[in-house]
């Protein structure tokens, strides 16, 4: 039977990889995709603490109603994020986030 | 009637306009852009009728206050949003250069009508009490923004900008539902208002990810209003996105993120230790906001990217405010200063945008001579820059007054000073556009006309700005 | 009576102002206006001599603060301001007159004699004033109106540098004398009255003031003397200013303005006399202006500028006199007699000039006493008077400051009777070689006598300076101010003073009497003492120098390191800072995570 | 009559409007200007000397939940300055040259200097005191910016910056002092802030005195806060630089005279040895680096700087002498320094160049300007007969009473009229005496306009030099403390 640390420790794994590959990989497609890992570390978090209720040990579902409301934002975001990717793909002919320094300074 | 009413009023306006530009083919793309802000001009109205929040007992009353702060910003961020409204038409001609126009205009009308939803977005995020709600207004705001920003699909700068804009806004939002996670793991709530009580029951060793949680949630917060070291996407995006969307992006988002800070802090104040931590926190991003915009401000040369610096240097302002909570004139400070920040920042981009339209390009050089061309524009510019340098009479200088004196008032001595440094910056880079405008000899004598929507725009806000400037008492008394 | 004495004083300043805003186009107005006013003032001053005393406070007061301080502004007119008053308004008519012909088709006819008005209406200031601080007022007008005049020829480099240094020399002494003026005000002032600065109130309360400070106060205010009265070291300006016309010359630099420094010594007199190191000071100043003064006589050419070295030395005698604390009738009685013989010199040596047509070296001159009769007369008149010729006015005045230098202070006494022999000498050479012999030069042959207009006022002057030292008028005019005893001397004393004057006049016959160039050159005194050439390097390397660093400390370490450096560190820091904006998404989310640890650290660090 | 005050204020601004509508600029302006000088006289005129105080003081609220309104009203002293300004502001536009390029802006921008000095001045309100000083600064910077001569641009650039810096180094001290008055009783009023120093309420801490000091040391240019001020002279066009450093100077003393005398007595006490210390660089060390300039506007320049030393001595000897002669020498080097500059700008106009060692003789074809620049030389060497000398005199006595630590100061203030001497000599000597130079033979004579005009600065600075009590009856109502 797992306990609430083993959930908290494998959504921080989970947030970490995200970040990871949000640091370290050049295609925007899986820098999102780890983004869209990170928001799914932070979904598995909240069921664990809802299921283990922390305070005064009762569970508490109200969390889950944020865990929906965040997998249609990122479905939202995805949609919008791969629109975008696709016009700059026509407009570029990359992906890659080297490419994207116009702006600076 | 109820204040959530507002927020639903915008939705149903920008649904309507939407399928009336999806199916009346023949209306002109410009007329959305007058509808919208006539709409939400009678909205601003409706918000002066007396509403009564939420009774407590309702399930509103868990999601939503009506408190000063959120009339207050609610009104603020509907005045933005008609003041962007009348930009656009001028601002057609980019549209239609970088839209591939299957028809005239094609894409002009939704340009116009998406900033109602941003608006909506905003204007519930202000006026949120549980985090769920801020989440989700959020997202409805960022989301529609990130839209806007690549807006011009045609155009690599503006593509740039939005991918910018899209992953790291995705990564602070990754950031942000974390943090929110952990706050509930540790308290079990996601409410602002029950949070104090809950987070004053808790053991002390439950503090350290009870401030593990808050540090994700400052670090979005932070992203959203442009802090040090949160602050890097602010100039390329603000160059990249097209000039109306980066006036929005500059006054209205940034004030929705100033307002559930300042309510996340003060929910925290509960406990001294915690809210000690917090303020010696806000107070070093208040300085490295500061050091970090203005100074980087001086050698601009490019006039968008310029005012996104200076967006980052109000902020550091600004969080001089919110770092001087514990004074009681922190809040109208606060306040007060968006007011004319507004005014001032609004002016500004409208001045940008006639000028970029008529010399085709963003760079400070182009302003050279305008005093010559257009009297009108560069007044208006010269207004702009007084105030955001902060010159007397003129709003920008009452908004300085003020935070400083709530600074001085908590003895932030070392942001004080800092203060007088960045100020002595901030006349150098903003002098340096009237320097071009009025010391400089134009490239070409030709005057630049002005279309009679901009002419109001520059009078209406100039006004404002000497209003606020002379007057403040009026807006001062609708922050207590 | 008061009113008078205002109508004296204001009516030349009247005159000016008019001058200079009405009649600027008509000449003969010009003059007759300052003519005018300045007979009227001798006039003024002549009823006010006749009349006796009357020295209650005739003013308003200029500034008033109430009871804690007022600075008044009112006339006295005690018996030594009387004497002084009829001294200069006596002899200012006769210059202006005499100016009348000198300057005719002259440029400038205006500007002059509106300078003339403005100095009369100054130096009758000096003589009225009741207080230190009017006397301050008007001495520095006194400054400016001579500027004016010494830079009449203003084209002339020679003379606008004359003018400026007159008045900076001026400015210098008068430094002194503005803190004499502080250290009285405040050494008199008590925890419950307010200082007083007016002659009478300080000479009352010379005993009551602590005897270092007065001795100091005295000195500064001595200062003032030393610059006006060109008193080594600030004898410089004096020679110099004979760049101006020679009647102004006569006026200011022989007459009148230079003796407005003994007229102050006389003035706080009690003060003086109160403090003997001061009055030690003074007294050895005097002796060796005589003494350096007349040997440097010697050395010059110039016929305006031997008489200017012999004012000097004539006013060393003064300012002793007035060192020797015996009386302040003693310098004025000299004062008197010199104001007159000095004038007549300058003037017949302006006619001489004009005669010459503006030559002024007496070696291109010669035989001019067949030519210029009355001029010749009336120099040797004046000659004799100074050389300090029996019978003479200048023998009485300056055998009785020697035989009280004899009673009172030796080393001084010995001093200047050298002095009293050099006088002799260098007047007698002067007159020789410009009078007697042939002439050495065309523009000796064609000499000319002077017109009326100049020669009357010579013959006018003779007068006086032949008899004004005589002992009824000496009692006249000196009675009131203070007793002039002869003090016992040893009987040989009388004959040393005899025996100095012969001694210079043979001297003078035996070298100059047939001499074609002159006999002894002897470059120390040609040079000057080399003073001039000192301060001239002084004011362009010392000064100059100082202040060239200074400037440049100002422009490169206060303004570049200090403000433009600041400026540079803020705009590079900026410049730097920006380049954090690499433009990379990467980059950017580096950052973004590096601030998310700083954030957490602070926030579990900070307590 | 209370009316007159903010008409005073008004009509300015106003015919910079109506000359933006497209009024006749020169005309519109010298109008205001004309206006504006009468109504000043009359109010000099009218002030009640024996009831003194402020008089035609009228208010209107802005933050009253702060303390601050706009208060207007006028003691003696403000009346000194106000004209000290109306009548500079009218010779400054009378001596403007023809403008060929947007005539317009330039009037308004002196109309606006003009407004926001009179503003500054008859302000009881500290806050409202310095906002309308502000308005100077954007003015001044499009003047010497557009219209300025010589190395214009950084000239224009060091003095903004430095000002906009150092009065906002004010403004913080003002908030500071603001909040050094105990909560319920915060205000900026002036009166109220004098009242409750009297009654002991407010103990402003000294570092607040010192970051006023500093803030309004930085607005006059006192040593070492001092370098922003000669090149902008130096290269502002004659009118402005007439307005800056005739009249807009004068706001740092007024405000010290003002603020820190009423309210900082013990603080003054404390650091009136830095004070002497920074006065004494002014008048010895700016002095001499006067005299080893090579040009007449520098000279100008620097030489207004010197002289704040003396105004600065007359403050620091905090007695009635001194102060009320710091006023009156506020009021005469206001004058004389705006006829400095005007006759300055006439030179330059004629001949292009205001090097000595180019210029020389000029007195033989130009008698007039010379005649006039002699007067104006002699009142800034403090020659009597000029207020200068009665102001320099007041303060030296002043110094003398406040106590053997001034014996230094006034040695080196008495000193610096001899200093003074020398390099204003100098210039008249260099620009206007010695053989004529050939290239200026055909120069013509000062117009009669600006005759004129100089000579209206010239007439009161002699009629306050003849009998001073006509300015100090008027500035000693304001220090009765």
């Amino acid at each position: 039977m797992p306990t609430l640390a083993n959930y908290l420790i494998a959504s921080g794994l989970l947030f970490a990889i995200g970040l990871g590959g949000v640091l370290l990989r050049r295609s925007i497609i899986i820098i999102f995709m780890s983004l869209e890992m990170m928001l799914s570390a932070a979904n598995l978090s909240l069921i664990a603490f809802s299921r283990f209720g922390l305070v005064s040990g009762q569970q508490n579902y109200d969390p889950q109603v944020l865990v929906f409301f965040i997998i249609t934002v990122a479905a939202a975001e995805v949609a919008v994020g791969l629109a975008i990717i696709v016009s700059l793909y026509r407009a570029r002919r990359t992906t890659h986030v080297e490419d994207l320094d116009h702006l600076k300074f | 009637m109820n204040t959530l009413y507002l927020e639903l009023a915008v939705v149903l306006l920008g649904i309507a306009l939407l399928l009336a530009d999806a199916f009346l083919e023949r209306c002109s793309k410009n007329c959305f852009a007058y509808l919208g802000a006539s709409g939400l001009t009678v909205i601003l109205l409706l918000s002066f009728v007396p509403l009564h929040a939420p009774d407590a007992g309702s399930a509103d009353a868990v999601f939503i206050t009506s408190d000063f702060l959120s009339t207050f910003f609610i009104r603020f961020l509907l005045t933005a949003t008609i003041v962007v409204l009348l930009m656009i038409p001028g601002f057609r001609p980019v549209l239609e250069r970088f839209l591939p126009a299957e028809r005239a205009g094609g894409g002009v009308g939704e340009f116009s009508i998406l900033p109602i939803f941003v608006c909506a977005g905003l204007m519930w995020m202000v006026s949120a009490v549980d985090f769920v709600m801020i989440f989700v207004a959020l997202e409805l705001a960022t989301i529609t923004l990130y839209v806007l920003a690549t807006y011009l699909r045609q155009n690599v700068a503006s593509l740039e900008a939005g991918t910018k804009f899209l992953i790291l806004g995705a990564l602070s939002t990754g950031f942000f539902v974390y943090g929110i996670t952990w706050v509930f793991g540790v308290t079990g709530t996601t409410n602002l208002i029950t949070l104090p009580i809950a987070v004053s029951q808790l053991p002390p060793s439950a503090l350290p990810p009870l401030l593990f949680g808050i540090a994700l949630i400052l670090v979005s917060l932070s992203f959203k209003i442009g802090a040090f070291p949160f602050q890097f996407w602010i100039p390329d995006v603000y160059q990249g996105a097209p000039t109306p969307v980066t006036a929005y992006l500059s006054v209205a988002s940034k004030a929705a993120g100033f307002v559930v800070l300042i309510r996340f802090l003060l929910s925290l104040e509960i406990i001294p230790t915690v809210a000690h931590k917090l303020y010696v926190l806000v107070t070093l991003l208040a300085g490295l906001t500061l050091v970090f915009g203005n100074l980087s401000a001086i050698p601009q040369t490019n006039m968008k990217r310029l005012l996104g610096y200076s967006s980052i240097a109000h902020a550091g302002y600004l969080l001089i405010g919110v770092a001087s909570l514990g004074s009681i004139m922190a809040i109208p400070a606060v306040g007060f200063y968006f007011a004319a920040y507004l005014a001032m920042t609004l002016l500004a981009f409208v001045v940008l945008m006639e000028v970029s339209e008529a010399t085709g390009g963003d760079e400070i050089s182009r302003f050279n001579g305008l005093s010559k061309r257009s009297p009108l524009l560069a007044g208006g510019m010269l207004l702009a820059m007084a105030s955001l340098a902060g010159i007397p009479f003129t709003a920008g200088f009452i908004g300085k007054l003020l935070v400083f004196e709530v600074a001085l008032n908590q003895e932030h001595f070392g942001l004080v000073t800092l203060g007088i440094i960045t100020v002595a910056a901030g006349f150098y880079y903003y002098f340096k556009v009237v320097r071009a405008m009025y010391w400089q000899q134009p490239s070409e004598e030709t005057p630049i006309h002005v279309s009679p929507t901009i002419r109001f725009l520059i009078a209406l806000l100039g006004a404002g700005i000497l209003a606020l400037g002379i007057y403040p008492a009026p807006v001062l008394a609708a922050l207590r | 009576m008061s009113t008078v004495a205002w109508i004296t004083l204001v009516s030349p300043l009247v005159a000016a102002a008019l001058i200079l805003l009405v009649t600027r186009s008509s000449k003969p107005l010009a003059a007759g206006l300052a003519i005018l006013s300045s007979l009227i003032a001798a006039l003024g001053a002549w009823i006010i001599f006749t009349r006796g005393v009357d020295a209650d406070f005739h003013g308003f007061n200029w500034v008033d603060f109430g009871p804690s301080f007022t600075l008044p502004f009112g006339i006295a007119l005690d018996p030594l301001s009387r004497t002084m008053l009829v001294i200069v308004t006596s002899i200012s008519p006769l210059v202006f007159i005499f100016s009348l012909g000198y300057m005719k088709g002259e440029e400038g006819y205006c500007r002059y004699f509106a300078g003339l008005a403005l100095f009369l209406f100054s130096m009758l200031g000096i003589v009225l004033a009741d207080n230190l601080v009017m006397m301050f007022i008007f001495w520095e007008l006194v400054g400016v109106s001579s500027y004016i005049l010494i830079g009449h020829y203003f084209q002339k480099d020679s003379a606008a540098d004359a003018a400026k240094q007159a008045f900076i020399v001026n400015r210098i002494g008068d430094f002194g004398f503005m803190l004499g003026i502080l250290l009285f005000w405040i050494a008199t002032s008590t925890s419950t009255t307010a200082g007083t600065i007016s002659f009478a109130g300080l000479n009352a309360s010379a005993g009551n003031i602590n005897p270092a400070v007065l001795s100091v106060a005295v000195i500064l205010i001595f200062c003032g003397t030393v610059g006006k009265s060109a008193q080594f070291p600030l004898h410089v300006w004096l020679p110099n200013s004979m760049e101006g016309p020679t009647p102004v010359s006569s006026l200011l630099h022989a007459a009148t303005m230079v003796a407005a420094g003994v007229y102050l010594l006389a003035r706080i007199f009690p003060l003086l006399s109160a403090s003997p190191e001061a009055a030690e000071i003074i007294a050895w100043t005097g002796a060796i202006t005589a003494l350096g003064a007349g040997l440097l006589a010697i050395g010059q050419d110039d016929i305006k500028r031997i008489l200017a070295y012999s004012t000097i030395s004539q006013l060393g005698y003064m300012v002793t006199a007035a060192g020797l604390a015996v009386s302040a009738a003693l310098p004025m009685f000299h004062l008197f007699t010199h104001a007159f013989f000095k004038c007549l010199l300058f003037l017949s040596a302006g006619s001489v000039i004009l005669g010459m047509h503006h030559e002024q070296d007496i070696w291109k001159m010669g035989g001019l006493k067949n030519k210029m009769p009355l001029t010749f007369l009336a120099y040797c008149a004046g000659m004799l008077a100074l050389s300090g010729c029996p019978f003479f006015s200048g023998h009485y005045s300056k055998d009785l400051i020697m035989a009280c230098a004899w009673d009172h202070h030796r080393g001084v006494f010995w001093v200047v009777v050298i002095a009293a022999a050099l006088t002799p000498f260098y007047m007698a050479r002067q007159a020789l070689v410009v009078f007697f012999g042939s002439p050495r030069s065309e523009a000796a042959k064609h000499a000319h006598e002077s017109p009326r207009v100049m020669t009357v006022p010579l013959v006018l002057l003779s007068i006086p300076a032949i008899g004004a030292g005589w002992p009824f008028i000496e009692h006249l005019f000196f009675h009131e101010i203070g007793p002039l005893a002869e003090p016992e001397v040893p009987g040989f004393v009388p004959l040393v003073f005899l025996g100095a004057f012969v001694a210079g006049i043979a001297l003078a016959l035996v070298l100059y009497g047939k001499a074609v160039k002159d006999p002894l050159r002897i470059p120390l005194l040609e040079n000057r003492f080399y003073i001039d050439t000192l301060y001239e390097w002084i004011v362009a390397n010392v000064q100059g120098g100082f202040a060239r660093l200074l400037a440049f400390v100002d422009r490169w370490l206060i303004d570049g390191v200090l403000v433009r450096g600041s400026a540079t560190i803020i705009w590079t820091l900026g410049f730097a800072l920006r380049f954090l904006q690499l433009g990379n998404i990467q980059a950017y989310a580096f950052f973004f995570g590096a601030g998310v640890i700083a954030l957490i650290y602070v926030l579990l660090t900070v307590h | 009559m209370k009316l007159i005050l903010p008409l005073l204020i008004a009509i300015p601004l106003a015919a910079s409007f109506f000359i933006i509508a497209g009024a006749n600029p020169r005309r519109t302006a010298l109008w205001a200007a004309l206006i504006n000088l009468l109504a000043s006289l009359l109010l000099f005129s009218r002030y009640d000397l024996h009831a003194g105080g402020w008089q035609f003081v009228s208010e209107w609220h802005v933050m009253p939940k702060y303390g601050i309104n706009l208060i207007l009203g006028a003691d003696g002293l403000t009346l000194t300055m106000l004209l000290l300004s109306t009548l500079v502001t009218f010779a400054a536009l009378r001596v403007a040259p023809k403008i060929a390029k947007q005539e317009g802006l330039y009037y308004v921008c002196l109309l606006f200097i003009s407004a926001g000095v009179i503003g500054a001045f008859s302000s009881i309100d500290l806050l409202f005191l310095y906002s309308f000083h502000e308005l100077a600064l954007i003015p001044t910077f499009l003047l010497i910016g557009i219209w300025g001569s010589g190395d214009r641009q950084s000239a224009a650039w060091k003095a903004t910056i430095y000002l906009g810096t150092g009065s906002f180094v004010l403004l913080i001290g003002l908030l500071a002092l603001y909040l050094s008055i105990p909560a319920n009783l915060r205000t900026f009023d002036l009166r109220q802030l004098e009242q409750l120093s009297l009654a002991g309420n407010i103990h402003p801490a000294a570092w607040i005195y010192l970051v006023l000091l500093i803030g309004f040391g930085s607005l006059v240019s006192l040593f070492p806060f001092h370098s922003w001020a000669p090149p902008a002279y130096a290269s502002a066009p004659a009118p402005a630089a007439m307005l800056h450093a005739g009249v807009l100077k004068k706001f740092g003393l007024y405000g010290l005279i003002r603020i820190a005398l009423p309210l900082f007595p013990e603080a003054m006490q404390q650091l009136n040895g830095l004070l002497l210390l920074m006065l004494i660089g002014n008048i010895l060390y700016i002095g001499y680096v006067t005299v080893a300039q090579k040009r007449l506007d520098w000279t100008i320049g620097y030489s207004s700087v010197m002289h704040m030393g003396y105004i600065f001595l007359g403050l620091a000897s905090l007695n009635l002498i001194g102060v009320n002669g710091a006023s009156l020498l506020m009021f005469a080097h206001g004058l004389s320094v705006a006829a400095a500059f005007a006759l300055c700008g006439e030179i330059r106009q004629r001949t292009g160049t205001l090097d000595y060692a180019e210029l020389g003789g000029l007195g033989k074809v130009t008698p007039v300007l010379g005649l006039l620049f002699g007067f104006v030389a002699l009142a800034s060497v403090g020659l009597p007969g000029f207020a200068n000398f009665a102001g320099e005199i007041l303060v030296l006595f002043g110094a003398t009473a406040y106590g053997p630590i001034m014996m230094i100061p006034v040695v080196v203030g008495v000193w610096g009229v001899v200093v003074s001497a020398i390099y204003m000599l100098r210039a008249y000597r260099n620009i206007f005496w010695g053989p004529l130079v050939s290239r200026w033979e055909t120069l013509i004579d000062i117009t009669p306009t600006a005759r004129w005009s100089v000579i209206l600065l010239l007439a009161p600075l002699m009629i306050a030099g003849f009998y001073p009590q006509f300015i100090l009856r008027m500035a000693g109502t304001a220090l009765h403390h």
